[in-house]
């Protein structure tokens, strides 16, 4: 799935790569999504744009576990053109 | 080695892993699926995870263990898919020259593990149903309902 | 079973003496013949022990850490005889419910071991002198000095 | 070897089976000793008669680690007809 901008980015835009993973790919019905999103954008305005478009976004938390480029990261976290950003239920390994 | 695996965990591997002739304690910590919870008998975890991102977060957490235990050797291997009741899920083991080192470095590496490895695991009940499960043991989003009678 | 043996030690059949599907958490430790002491390269250690003390030092041990830790289960082997370096002469491994405690436990029995168990060991050194050691690394008396040259 | 008393006791005697354990062993040359002793004896006395007869026995410890049937005792301990008294080297397992 891509989520193209909405309006016109005066500075530009980014293209996310955004991965659901376990019963967050359960809840969307795909594990992921590419997001474009006008430049700046933290993790939390990705988080936004997503779930105000995807089947069941509502059902993600708003502020969910995340991480930026296989590193855990903050809802503030600017993102790059070209980032992997995933969304991570509450960890459940070992 | 990668750290996931889906075939069954072998403890003397992990130990051979990190063993040298200097190191004369090894600590290794074995989780296991437990047949019991709340929800009834367990049959089997389900384990997913986010596997590019498992082989990095590892990587960070063995890099801190050496970097706070430099003379201590740890690996770590974890399952993915199904895995029976009674099952080893996830091996720690930390070698070392002193003992409480050894205790220290594998404690630190689970302990990391179930905070911080993107791996999730559903439960899957003798019933047929199943339960994605935090650990903390709180139930968490997306419940699979058993199967109806046919 | 007896906590003394001739034989290589063997660490899953220790895990397997005591799994039980409710304990999803063990904690195994391994001690190893080191290769290096301040006397030149080690090739084995001899160990001796009060073989009838043994076996009831190591159940009063084994009897504590079931009185701090009732929910965890813990066993325990020490090898007799010559034991080459680089092969295990101890494993203590304790299964629990909960990680933290078969940590502790896993602890426990191996520190009262080092404390309490009645053995001892003579380092063979490879130029084929021996010397009787403390746990705290000093020269234990009566040792045996090297064989003449013919 | 047996040491028996060496004066009458008039309070009676009593008979110790004493074990000496690796490096003691090599010490004396052997690794039993049967000691009689009058009653009362502690185990600290029984160190003492035992250092005085057996040969090297001044390379003994004056105090070393005892066991009493099995347990590990007290210098002060009392000792009973029949007791199996043990003399320790310094713990050296694991």
């Amino acid at each position: 799935m891509h989520l193209p901008l909405d309006a016109p980015a005066p500075g530009g835009s980014l293209t996310v790569r955004c991965r659901l993973l376990a019963q967050y790919e359960e809840i969307v019905g795909q594990g992921e999504v590419t997001l474009e999103l006008p430049r700046p954008s933290t993790v939390l305005d990705a988080v936004r744009f997503l779930r105000a478009r995807v089947p069941n976004g509502s059902l993600l938390p708003e502020r969910p576990l995340v991480a930026v480029n296989l590193a855990h990261a903050l809802h503030a976290t600017l993102l790059n053109d070209g980032d992997e950003l995933a969304l991570l239920p509450p960890i459940a390994g070992g | 080695m990668p750290i996931l695996t889906p075939d069954a965990l072998d403890p003397v591997a992990l130990l051979a892993e990190v063993a040298a002739l200097g190191l004369g304690g090894t600590a290794l910590f074995v989780g296991s699926v437990r047949r019991s919870a709340e929800d009834g008998p367990v049959a089997a975890i389900e384990y997913t995870a986010y596997d590019a991102m498992v082989d990095a977060e590892a990587g960070r957490i063995l890099a801190e263990s050496a970097l706070r235990w430099p003379e201590t050797r740890v690996a770590l291997r974890h399952r993915v898919g199904r895995v029976e009741a009674g099952q080893a899920s996830v091996v720690a083991v930390a070698a070392s020259p002193h003992r409480a080192e050894a205790f220290a470095a594998c404690r630190y590496v689970i302990e990391e593990v179930k905070k911080r490895l993107p791996v999730w695991k559903k439960e899957i009940y003798e019933n047929g149903s199943a339960e994605w499960r935090a650990n903390d043991g709180s139930r968490a989003a997306a419940a699979t309902p058993a199967p109806r009678a046919p």
